[in-house]
């Protein structure tokens, strides 16, 4: 019966071993990979998929999905980069202002889910449309460019990482990251809202019926999924500072697949934070890796396709092995 | 018994279309066991989901402990001491038992959620049930009647002070269900309320103190457990006296050729070396507690799940049956315990469902002769009585019952021989059952060969022509039915228990 | 002094191209001229280019009084980059010039073909439109509907980039860069910035290459200007050059290539899967991160953006050859200026987009009036943290 | 309004298409009145160019959205056979009807993959889409070599197939969609396929159990769905000429939307193709109109996602009514 709990782990610690034994991999083939500017490159490009698959490691718990963060953090960061650079902001109301939308959107999925009965897929989805049309709108259409790291609002920046003198580069971001992470893997273990977004994943009815006020507590799994959107939205704009309008679709198919991969069940009800942390760094890998073997881009959205579906079919054969014992 | 501490006076409560409850009394004792029976629709569970606040009342009063209440949601009602143990079980299998116990009210030091402490309570609040479970177990890893426990101790972790119990028996081993009643008798003890809903007759004579019946949302009346027989509530359920004699001996003759033969199943932990054989016209009853390995054994032969080994025989030939598919191709249908999920196809119409297992006997060419579809469905409609406005009707709208028929219609025309029958009657009140038990009698003499898996002493009684006996995953006795007593077959099935 | 001499000119050549015609590939003699000499023309500089610019922005004037209220219809690729800002406030300050309205739409990225072509056909199928002005992001989905254009009358101007197989008589005029040119311009300068490098390296050196995607004509051309150009230059000091990466720029590259592992100068070509800052920088840092790199280009805004970003990790970029990498972008905007200023970035070719936008209006205006056009072709111009300031730069570096 | 509902016409037709009939008529007017010149042919041939290929799109992620399944790869699948078939076109030249075959089969192939991932390793359909998304569009790029393919022109000799689109101004595809709607409509309501396909999107264990072969039929509704994503490449191209490689998921959106507005549920075991070809209508006529009274595209994504979930509000509404 304890078993259960030891094929969770190991699932974890399978897809740490794959991120292991991939970086290896392309150290071994690519001297270039090895260097240090290179796995702090990845490091940079992972955290706003980072966070997003943090947030939506909890509407996928509660068995739904979130599909509008890959444009909405578009959507975000555009409106927060329009009101710096257009109406001259000061940065942190700008990045206060990119949270808080994410959070607003994050609400308004939550209601259309929780409190109006609609399937998360298809709410979701809307509100993808939605975003991806509202950042045009905000930002008139326009591309925007943060401040650059030297200009006098460009202090945001180095949120994620900081250069010394040397030139060697800190990944404060890194830092950052974990502690995020834990915090996160702490809300979900630990807290009434990760507790009940558990459960709600696991039979939702039960938990109306045990007197959880379950539409407020699967409100906030979209909530918590947006607010991350928001902050992902930050690193985002810190880490490329340009962002176009219309862009961000399959920024949400990257951070759910690595939730995925990370051994959250489509199904809801299992998952962890620090599994989908493990399993976005797979994606992230193959992304920047496969280049470094020499694979044209395109190369590696076939691969990173069949990854996904590996992934999943692993964990399908080793259930069904379970259910035959 | 005590004074009273719950009464329900002149509820009333309409829905859209339907009058659910038509000015309905309940009351319940301190240390009482109050049976709430009726059958299936009579309102019992929506006299209750009003008591616990699930639906508001449309008008009537409410007094608990001698207050005029209303509760708002289950919480409310929690919080004052009425609680329900449901009858789906409401358990969230991916977390621990403690977790489970607790949702809704967790311990805690500051935001973090204090599992150590839950789980001491838990171990304390079995302790005082007299279980043994552990309270870090994940929830799904239990037995069904373990989990039924946790909803209790659950229920009793609220300082409940009335508890409603809604068929609480229904997933339960026989064996199970005696702990259960020494739990209820424990609680009755404390000085609790018990509301106790449930269809089986046996068990309100041996548990409950009173019986209130209700009938098409009305109140018909309140009786002392002690002074009434069994007859007397089923006439105050349907107006009517139902025949419930057993059967003395099997109408099918010792030469009967063998239909079904199945040698040596393995199927899991749950189908041990299964070995029988099914004659024409019979009616083979499946007995054995619950969990006994019956539901897989008919599953294995159906070829829902996979077999491992094993050999099944239709009329002296050997046949492999990997799927539903080639079952049916051999003349075999199942009617599954689970109407809902495994047997209609709830959307869709009467006649689509009846067609389901022999579309291809309906097509025009490449189209479905929608023509044929309705005469054949019409046809079954009329010679098994299913009530239904016509055979266009979305079977969700139908009674339980009908729906059972509708499944059968399915098998009937597909013409199948041989007929698995998983629980025909669960769910289902008791006029319909008979219509049930009838229909299936005059399938017999028609000459088709039916497996009848039941869990209902008198069911298997009444219904069989000879009984198969399974414990644990093995078949531990093949009895006839001029043999059969309820303590023959119980010994049987729980042969391994002990 | 000498400037001046060269500069007049100069325009005089460019007008001369205006009114031969059409054959716009004829503006490939400018940019051959050396680098310093080419950043400081422009044909919009007030003060001495007057004969070609003033004589177009008079005619129209005159005609203000004469036209009356024309509405134009001027369909962008997108508003992805400010390039594209910039043109449409091109466009908008000549409408305003000329007292005509305009409505400027487009598509929500450059890859969107059929959401354009739907704004086309929209754009056709309005009431009172006496002209179109567009950026096709692709040259033949448009065909269809620049047939039912001619059909209907209504004048079609296109900008930025053209469209060869336009039906006869619908597309009465182009302005457009010469691409190929403006990446061969681009080749000229960094190969001057690294000529000595090159000349005293032992091993192999990379040149990278980051083009946005590898479908519109304009960004292949300037991809392959840029290869084709590079490669003459160094094949004339005696070096081999071998072309590796994508596919379409390995094999339509006119250069002489040798094998990868004979070669002295590698390009390395890389195209994104989706033209995207993200996916262009992950490429950009690809190429970056290899020890041999010596030279990078970024064939437009996004890309030469997405090098930047790369850069911002890696820190590889400087105007210094001997210990960093020497990068090379297309068009301006604040990012790509702000790295030019701060030494990061070697230089950039930037094309003349508020030019163009404005060109294209008073070129619609023009038909309206009912006189004749020709194919005005606009340069690339490169420049670095020196000329910046120009006045013959400052007015085409868009933020 | 009972009364309306139940009256036998409206029955028959469904209360549902009959409000979304008068929505796009309603739509039809506003656009005509607010614009000048909206009215007449030239903007309808403008809008159902696009409302082609969309439909096909729609008609088949129905039949997927009928089985309880989904599937969004849709949109990058219908840019992957346009591209690999446009490029055995142009660069190989081979002959345009091979091409067209080549596009449908590429659809199918996928539809197949996809079916056969969902129905016979019960992969979530939700992944699979993502799988097979990222794997049409890098396959797509690797067999075109990252560029775009540009279909022959109509005035080419190899372009005859753009007659499919329209002849003169005939919309001859109006009359093939409303043909393969009709065909769509008669498999999902009058065949087994249909039948099998409904039922298991409503209980697929309750089907299984009656012997049918659910996974060969769930596979077949991803496989009638690629085939019709198949076609769909081909009208896509046939009005829009070009095609580049990367891209196609912002019609996954719409599509779906198309479908779901039409009163095809989420859930399974309900799908209306007659819907499904009114609600791409509406979709494209807002297209339209939205440009011609001069908004942005970016309000038409707006406006679509919001209608969708009033919709589907509606929907859920009605049902928790009925029980």
């Amino acid at each position: 019966m304890k078993k259960k709990s030891s094929i969770f782990t190991s699932q974890k610690f399978i897809v740490l071993l794959v991120v292991i034994v991939l970086f290896t991999f392309f150290s071994i083939v690519s001297p270039n990979f090895r260097q240090y500017s290179t796995m702090m490159s990845i490091l940079n490009y992972s955290y706003y998929i980072v966070l997003m698959s943090i947030g939506v490691t909890f509407p996928l718990i509660t068995g739904g999905v979130d599909l509008s963060i890959g444009t909405g953090l578009i959507c975000y960061s555009l409106a927060g980069g329009y009101l710096i650079t257009q109406k001259g902001w000061p940065v942190a109301a700008g990045l206060l202002v990119t949270v808080l939308l994410g959070v607003a959107i994050g609400v308004f999925n939550g209601v259309l889910v929780a409190f109006m009965d609609l399937p998360p897929f298809l709410t979701t989805l809307c509100t993808c449309m939605i975003t991806r049309g509202l950042g045009s709108v905000f930002s008139k259409g326009l591309g925007i460019s943060w401040p650059a790291a030297n200009e006098a609002g460009g202090w945001f920046r180095s949120i994620f990482r900081i250069t010394t003198a040397n030139n060697t580069m800190i990944p404060i971001g890194f830092v950052l990251m974990v502690i995020i992470v834990a915090l996160m893997a702490f809300v979900l273990n630990h807290t009434r809202i990760g507790r009940y977004t558990i459960a709600i994943g696991s039979n939702k009815e039960a938990t109306r019926l045990s007197g959880v006020n379950v539409k407020f507590y699967h409100t906030m799994a979209y909530v918590i999924s947006g607010f991350f959107a928001g902050l992902a939205a930050v690193a985002y704009s810190a880490v490329f500072a340009t962002v176009q309008p219309g862009t961000g679709a399959g920024f949400e198919l990257e951070a759910i697949g690595g939730a995925i991969i990370g051994g959250v069940s489509a199904a809801g009800g299992v998952g962890s934070v620090e599994g989908s942390f493990i399993g976005v760094f797979v994606i992230c890998l193959l992304k920047t890796g496969l280049p470094f073997i020499g694979l044209q881009a395109n190369w590696q959205q076939i691969i990173t396709g069949l990854v996904l579906i590996g992934a999943v079919m692993v964990d399908i054969i080793k259930k069904k092995r379970v259910e035959v014992h | 018994m005590g004074d009273v501490i719950l009464t329900m006076k002149d509820i009333d409560k309409s829905f859209p279309g339907v009058h659910a409850l038509d000015h309905v009394n309940f009351e319940v004792k301190r240390g009482e066991v109050h049976a709430l029976m009726g059958e299936n629709g009579a309102g019992k569970s929506t006299l209750m989901k009003v008591l616990t606040g699930i639906y508001t009342k449309d008008s009537g009063t409410i007094t608990y402990e001698g207050k005029e209440t209303e509760f708002h949601n289950t919480r409310e009602a929690q919080d004052a001491g009425v609680v329900i143990v449901h009858q789906e079980l409401n358990m969230l299998g991916h977390l621990t038992v403690a977790q489970n116990i607790f949702i809704g009210r967790e311990f805690k030091t500051g935001i973090r959620i204090d599992d150590k402490k839950m789980n001491d309570e838990a171990k304390k609040l079995f302790d005082r049930l007299h279980i043994d479970i552990d309270p870090t177990e994940t929830m799904s890893n239990l037995t069904v009647g373990k989990q039924q426990m946790c909803e209790i101790a659950k229920a009793i972790s609220h300082e409940a002070k009335v508890i409603i119990f809604d068929e609480p028996s229904a997933a339960l081993t026989e064996a199970e269900i005696e702990e259960l009643f020494k739990i209820i008798r424990d609680l009755r003890k404390q000085n609790l309320g018990i509301v106790y809903i449930s269809h089986r007759m046996d068990e309100i004579k041996v548990i409950t103190d009173r019986v209130t019946v209700m009938r098409d949302g009305t109140y018909v009346g309140t009786l002392i457990t002690n002074e009434c027989t069994k007859d007397d509530i089923i006439n105050m359920m349907v107006g009517r006296v139902i025949y419930e004699d057993p059967k003395t001996e099997s109408a099918v003759p010792e030469n009967a050729p063998v239909v079904l033969k199945v040698e040596h199943l393995h199927a899991g932990k749950m189908v041990q070396d299964v070995s029988f054989e099914l004659r024409k016209g019979e009616i083979l009853g499946f007995s054995g507690l619950m969990g006994a390995g019956r539901t897989e054994t008919a599953r294995a032969i159906f070829g829902a799940d996979p077999k491992e080994s094993g050999d099944i025989y239709i009329n002296g030939q050997k046949v492999t049956i990997n799927n539903p598919q080639d079952a049916v191709k051999c003349g075999i249908g199942y009617l599954s315990e689970d109407r809902k999920r495994y047997g209609i196809v709830v959307q869709k119409t009467v006649a689509e469902n009846s067609t389901m297992a022999c579309l291809e006997n309906y097509m025009s060419g490449l189209f479905i002769n929608k023509k044929a579809e309705k005469k054949v469905a019409e046809e079954y409609v009329e010679s098994l009585a299913t009530k239904t406005p016509s055979v266009e009707q979305l079977v969700v709208n139908l009674s339980g019952g009908n729906q059972q028929k509708v499944v059968i219609a399915k098998w009937l025309i597909n013409d199948c021989d041989i007929l698995i029958f998983d629980e025909p009657t669960r769910g289902i009140d008791v006029g319909a059952k008979n219509e049930i038990y009838k229909l299936m009698s005059r399938l017999a003499d028609e000459g088709k060969s039916i497996i009848m898996i039941s869990s209902e002493m008198t069911e298997i009684l009444r219904m069989s022509d000879r009984i198969v006996v399974m414990c644990e995953g093995r078949k531990t006795g093949e009895v006839k039915i001029e043999e059969a007593t309820q303590e023959v077959i119980m010994n049987l099935a729980t042969r391994d228990i002990n | 002094m000498k400037k001046k001499v060269l500069t007049s000119l100069l325009c005089v050549a460019m007008a001369a191209t205006m009114v031969v015609g059409c054959g716009s590939k004829e503006a490939d003699t400018p940019t051959d001229t050396p680098a310093e000499g080419e950043g400081e023309e422009t044909p919009e500089e007030p003060a001495e280019g007057e004969e070609p610019a003033e004589g177009e922005d008079e005619e129209p004037a005159e005609g203000e009084t004469a036209g009356g209220d024309y509405h134009f219809e001027i369909i962008v690729k997108s508003y992805q980059s400010s390039y594209w800002q910039a043109a449409v406030k091109g466009v908008e300050q000549a409408a305003d010039e000329l007292g005509v309205t305009v409505e400027c739409t487009g598509p929500n990225n450059e890859s969107d073909i059929a959401d354009q072509v739907q704004m086309l056909n929209s754009a056709i199928n309005k009431d009172g439109v006496n002209g179109i002005g567009l950026a096709a992001c692709d040259q033949s989905a448009c065909l269809d509907a620049l047939q039912t254009a001619m059909d209907k009358g209504i004048p079609v101007v296109c900008f930025d980039s053209g469209i060869p197989d336009a039906p006869e008589g619908s597309v009465l005029s182009t302005v457009a860069t010469d691409n190929y040119g403006a990446g061969a311009t681009a080749a000229e300068n960094l190969y001057a910035g690294l000529k000595d490098k090159i000349a005293a390296a032992t091993a192999p050196v990379r040149i990278g290459e980051v083009n946005q995607e590898a479908t519109s004509e304009s960004i292949i051309n300037r991809g392959l200007g840029f290869i084709d150009k590079f490669a003459e230059l160094a094949k004339a000091d005696g070096k081999t050059v071998a072309v590796i990466g994508n596919e379409k720029y390995v094999n339509d590259t006119k250069a002489e290539t040798v094998a990868e592992a004979e070669a002295d100068i590698i390009i390395e070509v890389r195209v994104p899967a989706q033209t995207t800052v993200e996916l262009c920088s992950t490429e950009a840092s690809t190429i970056m991160g290899q020890a041999d790199t010596i030279g990078m280009f970024g064939s437009n805004q996004v890309a030469a953006e997405g090098i930047l970003t790369a850069n911002e990790m890696l820190n590889v970029l400087g105007s210094d050859p001997e210990t960093s990498i020497l990068a090379a972008g297309f068009d301006a905007g604040k990012v790509i200026k702000g790295a030019i200023t701060g030494g990061t970035m070697y230089g950039a070719v930037t094309q003349s987009p508020l030019a163009m936008g404005i060109t294209t209006v008073q070129t619609l205006y023009a038909i309206a009036n009912g006189e004749a056009v020709e194919d005005v072709p606009t340069e690339g111009y490169w420049y670095n943290a020196e000329n910046m300031e120009d006045d013959s730069i400052a007015p085409n570096l868009y933020d | 309004m009972e009364k309306i509902k139940q009256h036998p016409i409206v029955k028959k037709l469904g209360f549902n298409r009959i409000v979304l009939c008068a929505v796009l008529i309603l739509m039809y007017i506003l656009f005509s009145l607010t614009s000048k010149g909206f009215a007449g042919l030239p903007r309808i041939l403008s809008a159902l160019n696009y409302a082609y290929f969309l439909g096909f799109l729609s008609l088949g992620v129905t039949f997927v959205i009928a089985t309880g399944g989904i599937d969004f790869s849709i949109g990058p699948v219908m840019f992957c056979a346009a591209l690999v078939s446009g490029f055995c076109l142009t660069s190989h030249g081979m002959p345009v009807v091979l091409c067209l075959v080549i596009s449908i089969l590429v659809g199918f192939l996928f539809g197949c993959f996809n079916g056969y991932l969902v129905a016979y390793w019960t992969v979530p359909p939700f992944i699979v889409s993502m799988a097979s998304m990222n794997i049409a569009k890098g396959l797509a790029s690797v067999f075109t070599k990252t560029q775009s393919v540009s279909w022959p022109q109509a005035a080419e000799a190899a372009g005859w197939f753009r007659k499919i689109v329209k002849v003169g101004n005939f919309p001859v595809g109006l009359v093939i969609f409303i043909v393969a709607a009709v065909i769509c409509s008669l498999l999902l309501n009058n065949t087994r396929a249909g039948r099998y396909i409904l039922s298991l999107g409503s209980n697929k264990e309750a089907v299984r159990l009656s012997g049918v072969n659910v996974r060969k039929w769930e596979m077949l509704a991803y496989v009638i769905c690629g085939t019709l994503v198949g076609i769909a490449a081909i009208f896509y191209v046939a009005a829009y000429t070009t095609v580049q490689p990367g891209y196609g998921d912002q019609y996954n959106n719409e599509a779906i939307a198309g479908c779901v507005m039409g009163g095809t549920s989420m859930a399974g075991g309900l799908a209306s193709i007659g819907g499904t070809v009114i609600g791409v209508f509406i979709i494209s006529l807002l297209q339209e109109g939205i440009l011609a009274i001069g908004i942005n595209k970016n309000y038409q994504l707006v406006i679509t996602g919001l209608i969708v979930i009033v919709a589907v509000y509606a929907d859920v509404v009605a049902r928790r009514r009925k029980n």
